[in-house]
């Protein structure tokens, strides 16, 4: 229920899709909040490309692979009842990407999710890119970590 | 025979003692004079302290001329650049550069350098040991054609192609 | 932006980023591996003609629903009470004039037992309303009288079933509209002359907001449901108060019956109370329908059910008995003359009073109720045909979901029907009456047979309780059955008739379906190598223009065996033709078919049927591939003047068997 | 155009931030991580924190696609192998080389590297040709020795230098000479500018009439430091 009381969290916020399972779950938590303030949300997937093609190859637009972590994006968040503007980059660094997007589109919030890696005995890498974003973003930003499961706990 | 090997590490050492109790005239360069410990106390050949990249340092010890030239530093580039010099400038007949990493092992085949790979060594000789097949490459990979400088003495250069292919 | 590639700078100097246009993202949505889903864009008219079609149905009927937009709402026990019980609660509002129809035969004395007989019908719907209790909770899943006689009978019974049912919510719907015409022309005697203009009219508004879908409808439902329920309740609260305590009554002046019948009266015979319980038996129609959607109810699913089922039965016997108490006590029958009124308006305005506001309240929730009774059956008709449709019982279309999740074709075929009837019958409701209910007990018989059946053979736990109820409620819906039926004869025989022809034709259907898919069928162990059948090629040509050139080449990357065939009347004609292809295309063999007669189709037919008697009989026969070239028109309007020549052609191959047609549309490149 | 420049010390972090300006698609490889990240925190994601000698980490920074390699590492060994690996292994049509040793410089034309920095020669010809100490500005200085790289003007004089170079090295002392007016450092970055821009304008001039018609004169500059190069496309 909106509760005016309560301080508005973001108006725009930038989702970002690393096609692993923590998609679905932040854009649903994404659309939850959002819809108490009608905020705006955009999904944005990072392609990241290696020096050996040129940054404007044609790579993401073709990759049924990479179509579709926006796609089950844009389908959850209708699970939801709610829209999210699909946006896909092609950069050398996800992070550098995603700050710069969030930048552009004005975003209040940047929501990254961080998923459990069951491989190498089950930890959380947390990589460069959260760090970056972390450290250069120019809005909040949200790291949702996944549970652990259950068997591995 | 006059034998040059530039980086007396283990290997370098080995080889120097047994070039030279073969009766070889050996000349042993490396950049700091604790390396020459690893050398045997009756070694008589002769240990020059110094960079082995260094045209001048290799003059000064002698390396002119040489018959055969071992690049075998623990930098893969320097032995690249001093075998070159080595072919280029020194006028040696048969080089050899030590190369650890595969891809520019095998692109310095390419460019007529004789190149060893630990690497490559390591990864046939265990494969094999474990029963697994290997990529049958032979352990001193061949220059594949004459060095860019090694016009001039073309004629030193191709029978030190023979034996290492053997 | 290059090939939907657009560069983009970052805020650090060398970042760099490019945003990708994802030109699939409007129509469709990767799914999976291989597999695609089209968005509503993918699924739009592209020819002005079907946007303009498109545009005109978002207007009538909305825009299109997709798959996942169907609301599953589960519905408390007082929406379910609104949404399944308007069809039974509305009988009130006719079931007590039918019953005095009838009564009125045996003049004023008759007229009193008026009351007894609803009453042994009420003891009738308790009976029935028990027995379907049982359905609820043994059939959870929803238990029609089809799928219930299905389960225990097999297809015969359940066909059987599935036609009353049919019928009967043909008649619900015209019934209903009839009556609910009447009760507004009661309460307005001036719009007498346009009763069927109305009816058929308000049948079109609930077919328009049926193909709407609205599912939503739970509170539509509610609101007139409770309007009626109360305003009735306090009609009859009003009644019994005034004539129990005030002692108020009307008696019934046999003038008055005299005139309204046109007879004297023939005395109160047996015969005259059993066909006053048929006619009054119409009451009992709708009782089924909870029974039928117990999925829709909120968990516990069959326990609210059965409650909502029990509380149902009490409030249409309370309204009911009431009612026809109320009119039995005041005098009041229908009026056919000097203007018509229903038994239940003579009654509200003797309670309310004539002209007064609650009357035509009254009134109107009356009309709204019996409305929204006809709508139920516009859910559960297409929905029993959809189910048939699937079983193979009715034509497949039956089972296609429209652009908002109706069946739309089961909707129009109920509502041109009802139409039609009400028409047929001059929306009047006692007319229809005799061909209602027949239905209604056969399938009441059918599934409480059925239920019997399914106690003998689950036993579950008091088993021997339910069957006796079961039994017990068989046995009298079969008496009623045949009672109602033989009371009702001659009209009733008619619904007698129909159920057979329905059946039938049921049974053609699924017999043509098991036919089709016995032909089509491909083991599922065989595994489909390529073709092994020769294939030849004939292109018929007019001439040698682009579009035959096209089609030439086509022909050759189809087969090595292709030839040409021109027919002419002018042997001129023919010879500069072979020489100009014997320069045009060397190698490709062409035959000239001189037709002195002038014929153009039939001697390309001929040829091909030469070129077949020709092949080898030891041979398996070729396939021969007819490659038509074809000019597409650029507008709808010059067709006309194209390709007559090829649709004949297509027209006289189209059985012929080993024979391909391959249409190949030359189009202009503009 | 895609230059690949190995080592992140001054050279090749002013280099790289100069050509990223001027418009190109640059990658820088150096293998020191925290070097690396300090360079990558300041201009952007364009470094890669490996060795550019080893030939895997070449392939990924797209070396065979690469329309220039520029090695400013500070060992001469490691330039040579970059250059010569670029060269035969990538197949890239143009390799710089820095060189410390000026020995070393025949030995690196013979090898194949298409142009040299030596920073050490540079020094030399600037002492010979009596240039004021002061008017030197610090860039940087070389790893494993006490030479300072100040300027790179390319010298004349050099014979086997090519035509294309010879035509961009009248203008590079055009460059030098205008920048070595100016005192203060930051109008110096200012005017050594506008003195690479006019350096650009008349190389192309100056090389207009030379047999290399095609050349571009590339022209770099860092703090209060020129680079003319003279490329051929």
């Amino acid at each position: 229920m909106p509760n005016p009381e309560q301080t508005v969290v973001f108006r725009r916020a930038v989702v970002a899709l690393n096609g692993g399972s923590s998609d679905a779950r932040i854009v649903r938590l994404a659309a939850g909040v959002a819809r108490q303030w009608k905020a705006e949300l955009v999904a944005v997937h990072v392609v990241e490309i290696d020096w050996t093609q040129p940054l404007d190859a044609d790579i993401a637009g073709r990759s049924e692979d990479v179509q579709r972590v926006l796609d089950l994006a844009e389908e959850t968040a209708e699970d939801c009842q709610y829209k999210i503007e699909p946006v896909l980059l092609q950069a050398r660094d996800v992070g550098a990407a995603l700050v710069d997007e969030a930048t552009e589109q004005r975003a209040d919030m940047l929501i990254l999710g961080l998923p459990y890696r069951k491989r190498f005995g089950g930890d959380f890498a947390i990589g460069s890119t959260i760090p970056y974003v972390l450290k250069n973003a120019p809005c909040a930003v949200w790291v949702v970590r996944e549970p652990i499961p259950e068997e591995s706990a | 025979m006059k034998v040059v090997i530039v980086g007396c590490g283990r290997v370098g050492a080995v080889l120097a003692e047994a070039f030279e109790k073969a009766g070889n005239d050996v000349i042993i360069l490396d950049r700091s004079t604790g390396a020459f410990d690893k050398l045997p106390s009756t070694f008589r050949g002769n240990a020059v302290r110094g960079d082995g990249t260094d045209e001048d340092v290799l003059r000064r010890a002698g390396a002119q001329d040489a018959d055969v030239f071992l690049a075998l530093t623990e930098g893969d580039n320097r032995n690249v650049m001093a075998a070159q010099l080595a072919t280029e400038a020194l006028n040696v007949g048969r080089v050899l550069a030590k190369v650890n990493d595969p891809v520019r092992a095998a692109a310095y085949a390419d460019l007529g350098l004789a190149t060893i790979c630990r690497t490559n060594l390591m990864e046939d000789t265990i494969l094999g040991f474990a029963g697994l097949s290997t990529a049958q490459r032979p352990p001193i990979l061949a220059p594949q054609r004459t060095h860019p400088g090694g016009e001039h003495h073309r004629a030193e250069a191709e029978p030190a192609a023979a034996p290492s292919e053997a | 932006m290059i090939g939907g590639r657009r560069p983009l700078k970052g805020r650090k100097l060398a970042d760099r980023r490019v945003r990708i246009e994802r030109p699939h993202a409007a129509y469709f949505r990767w799914s999976g591996p291989g597999q695609l889903t089209a968005k509503e864009s993918a699924s739009r008219p592209t020819t002005p003609l079907g946007r303009l079609w498109a545009r005109v149905k978002a207007a009538v009927i909305g825009r299109p629903l997709a798959s996942e937009d169907e609301i599953g709402e589960r519905l408390s026990k007082k929406k379910a009470l609104a949404i399944f019980s308007s069809d039974a609660i509305s009988s009130s509002a006719y079931a007590t004039e039918e019953i005095l129809r009838v009564l009125i035969l045996g003049g004023a004395a008759a007229l009193v037992l008026g009351l007894q007989v609803s009453i042994a019908i009420a003891v009738l719907l308790i009976a029935v309303a028990i027995s379907y209790r049982q359905v609820c909770l043994a059939y959870p899943t929803g238990g029609g009288s089809y799928s219930v006689s299905k389960r225990n009978f097999g297809r015969g019974a359940s066909l059987v079933a599935a036609s009353a049912l049919l019928i009967d919510y043909v008649m619900t719907v015209a019934v209903s509209t009839s009556s609910a015409v009447e009760q507004i022309t009661s309460a307005v005697p001036a719009l007498i002359d346009e009763r069927v203009l109305i009816g058929v009219a308000a049948i079109a508004l609930i077919t328009i907001g049926n193909l709407r879908g609205i599912r939503e409808a739970g509170n539509i439902f509610a609101v007139p449901t409770y309007l009626f329920l109360g305003s009735a309740l306090l009609m009859i609260g009003i009644g019994v108060y005034r004539i129990v305590i005030l002692g108020e009554h009307g008696a019934y002046d046999p003038n008055q019956l005299i005139r309204q019948t046109g007879e004297t009266a023939e005395g109160v015979g047996l015969l005259l109370l059993v066909r006053a319980f048929a006619a009054g038996a119409v009451a009992l129609t709708g009782t089924e329908a909870i029974a039928t959607g117990v999925p829709a109810f909120k968990p516990p699913e069959a326990r609210n059910a059965a409650t909502t089922l029990a509380i149902m039965a009490a409030l249409l016997g309370t309204l009911f008995i009431g009612i026809t108490f109320v009119a039995v006590n005041f005098g009041i029958t229908h009026l056919e003359l000097p203007e018509q009124q229903t038994v239940i308006s003579q009654v509200a305005r003797r309670t309310y009073g004539d002209g007064t506001i609650p009357f035509f309240l009254f009134q109107s929730f009356t009309a709204v109720l019996l409305f929204l009774a006809a709508n139920t059956s516009f859910n559960a008709f297409p929905r029993l045909l959809a189910i048939l449709a699937k079983d193979g019982f009715m034509p497949r279309q039956f089972a296609l979901r429209g652009d908002r999740l109706a069946f739309s074709y089961g909707i129009i075929v109920l509502a041109t029907v009802a139409a039609g009837l009400v028409i047929l019958f001059r929306g009047e409701t006692h007319l229809l009456i005799p061909l209602y209910a027949v239905g209604v007990f056969i399938d009441f018989t059918i599934s409480q047979a059925g239920m019997i059946r399914h106690w003998l053979r689950e036993r579950t736990p008091g088993w021997r309780r339910r069957l006796t109820i079961n039994t017990f409620g068989c046995v009298l819906t079969a008496i009623v059955a045949v009672v109602v039926t033989t009371a009702k004869a001659p009209q009733s025989l008619l619904v007698l008739l129909l159920i057979p022809c329905l059946v039938g034709l049921m049974r053609f259907i699924h017999r043509q379906y098991d036919a089709q898919a016995e032909e089509l069928r491909v083991r599922d162990d065989t595994v489909i190598a390529g073709p092994h059948r020769e294939q030849r090629v004939v292109v018929p040509i007019n001439g040698i223009n682009r579009a035959v050139v096209q089609a030439l080449n086509f022909a050759r990357t189809v087969s090595g065996d292709v030839r040409a065939v021109f027919v002419t009347d002018d042997e001129a004609e023919g010879e500069e033709l072979r020489a100009r292809w014997e320069r045009q295309f060397p190698g490709l063999p062409l035959v000239i078919v001189e037709s002195p007669y002038r014929a153009v189709v039939s001697p390309v037919v001929a040829y091909l049927d030469v070129l077949d008697q020709a092949w080898p009989p030891d041979k398996e026969a070729p396939i021969t591939i007819v490659v038509l070239p074809e000019y597409v028109a650029r507008h709808w309007w010059d067709r006309v003047l194209y390709n007559q020549t090829a649709r004949r052609m297509k027209a006289a191959l189209v059985g012929r068997e080993h024979t391909v047609i391959a249409d190949v549309p030359y189009r202009r490149s503009h | 155009m895609f230059v690949l420049v190995v080592g992140g010390g001054k050279v090749g972090y002013y280099l790289a931030k100069e050509l990223v300006e001027s418009g190109h698609e640059v990658v820088l490889m150096e293998k020191d991580h925290a070097r690396a990240d300090q360079i990558a925190d300041e201009i952007g994601s364009i470094v890669i924190a490996h060795d550019g000698c080893e030939g895997k980490y070449l392939a990924e920074a797209g070396a065979n696609r690469a329309d220039i390699v520029a090695a400013v590492t500070g060992d001469d060994e490691d330039n040579l192998v970059i250059c010569q690996m670029a060269k035969h292994h990538f197949d890239v049509p143009r390799t710089i080389a820095r060189v410390n040793n000026p020995k070393n410089e025949e030995l690196f034309k013979h090898l194949g590297v298409d142009e040299l920095i030596s920073p050490t020669r540079m020094i030399l010809g600037s002492i010979e040709q009596d240039i004021p100490v002061h008017e030197l500005l610090h860039l940087g200085s070389l790893g494993g020795s006490d030479l300072e790289l100040i300027e790179a003007p390319l010298l004349p004089g050099s014979s086997r230098s090519r035509r294309a170079v010879r035509s961009s090295r009248s203008s590079a002392r055009d460059v030098r000479s205008r920048s070595g007016r100016t005192r203060s450092s930051p109008k110096a970055t200012r005017s050594s500018r506008s003195a690479a821009r006019s350096a650009r304008r008349r190389s192309t001039a100056s090389s207009s009439g030379t047999p290399s018609r095609s050349a571009d004169a590339l022209a770099v500059c860092g703090r209060g430091v020129a680079f003319a190069l003279a490329e051929r496309t």
